[in-house]
């Protein structure tokens, strides 16, 4: 898994990619989330199009990254699901937790 | 009812995490030698990373000694998936369902509901035992 | 010499040609966990596949009953393949230089030789038995 | 595998894709060349630029599709192999029996 962080209209985008599984070290995603929040950056928008494979590892991350920022009064919201996320986020009802966006400008001006 | 085996593998690896790559290319190379289109294939190797998962950490408790045991069977209508750790098996009746707006924003207990969505069939070996069985296809 | 046993896996199959596919992304996927760069893996894998193929094809004489054990180890420095058959084994000092003028033109022959042009060290269990055994890296 | 046959100046080229193996059924590609022979065509180029992988089986297709044109009196040569074939040819010696080409003009050429 590699992470790139980038910073537009004051929201930060985590561009990630490879794989979020237990063996990659799916916890990547929540340690690199926890860093934004310690640093005082809690508008953050994951970019999980380039993200080649997930597990319930994964997911489990995704979720937990989520309950943090949102407990921190932060927002945190999905970019680019892949087919496969978004079958796997609508099967354990997650797409209604998360708010997804297939469009990053839009996904940006949403946190205004 | 007995059905005619087309094809059967069988793998023995070891409870580390890291051999779960290992786990879904022999699952995706079975998929594909036994005809599944690319979507079954992914599911069904999901749902074995998921069952693999599980038998290292909670079956044998990530004791690198302990082995797993995976097997691979192609019948004519289905395929049927057997992994076998050294715990003690899951009371299916204890697991929490993950949909439910309670366990929603859990981090875990989702890799069962996950295999039980994708596969038709999805048997445990309790209370003891530890052996959970999932297929693909017709039912028995 | 006692070497550390970092990774071990074991893959049991029947004795047809179809199963080839599997063992070879076994192979691959193996070799990527050892950290092997893809040339090495590449040569493995060839290796393994045409060791594989003896003992579907001669040593169990395609018989698709019979299975073909298969294991792979990681020790510190060495890879180390067991391929086992239930066949009569192979005498090695029968087998034909394929590099002889004399059979350069033959359509076969060539399997054992390219196992030893990739392996370091190739062993046989003559006369009977039917295993053999190929490892990569330090000698013994 | 998948072979697709073309001419050019006389002489025929036979673009080979995918894998030589023993079970992928290496055994097309002396079926191929023996129709050939049968239809009079004994000027043949195998093409080996997408061939993705092959194995001593279909190595030894190689050499048999290569006695058979030559006791018929014809040319069988190889085109662009890639490095891996290009090493296995060298391990086994058949680099000095089989004429190589890595340029299709430069080859078709050759024979006449
Ligand atoms: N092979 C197993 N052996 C024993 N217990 C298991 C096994 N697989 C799952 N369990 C139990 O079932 C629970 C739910 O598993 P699962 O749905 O995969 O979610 P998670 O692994 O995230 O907890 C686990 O927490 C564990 O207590
Ligand atoms: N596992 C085996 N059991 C018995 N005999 C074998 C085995 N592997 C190879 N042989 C013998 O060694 C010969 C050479 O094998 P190989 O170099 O792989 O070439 P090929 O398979 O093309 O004949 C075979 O023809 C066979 O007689």
């Amino acid at each position: 898994m590699k992470i790139e962080t980038r910073t537009i209209d004051g929201v930060t985008i985590l561009d990630v990619s490879g794989k979020i599984t237990l063996a990659e070290g799916s916890v990547d995603v929540k340690k690199s989330v926890r860093d934004l929040l310690d640093s005082g950056r809690n508008q953050i928008l994951l970019n999980l199009g380039d993200v080649k494979y997930i597990d319930s590892s994964g997911i489990g991350e995704l979720v937990s990254s989520f309950t943090t920022v949102t407990n921190k009064g932060g927002k945190l919201k999905l970019l680019n699901l892949t087919l496969k996320i978004r079958e796997l986020l609508a099967i354990t009802k997650l797409l209604t937790v998360f708010e997804c966006f297939d469009d990053e400008a839009e996904a940006v001006k949403s946190y205004s | 009812m007995n059905q005619e085996i087309i094809s059967e593998i069988h793998l023995t690896l070891y409870s580390d995490i890291k051999y779960l790559d290992i786990v879904q290319a022999v699952s995706d190379s079975f998929s594909n030698m036994a005809g599944f289109n690319d979507e079954d294939l992914y599911w069904v190797g999901l749902s074995v990373r998921e069952a693999v998962t599980n038998a290292i950490l909670h079956g044998n408790k990530n004791d690198s000694t302990v082995p797993v045991d995976l097997s691979f069977r192609q019948e004519e209508h289905r395929l049927v998936v057997t992994v076998t750790d050294h715990g003690e098996g899951i009371d299916e009746s204890m697991l929490p369902d993950p949909l439910d707006p309670e366990h929603l924003l859990k981090p875990g207990g989702r890799g069962i509901f996950l295999v039980k969505s994708f596969m038709d069939n999805v048997f445990f070996n309790t209370p003891s035992g530890g052996w959970n069985r999932i297929s693909d296809g017709e039912t028995y």
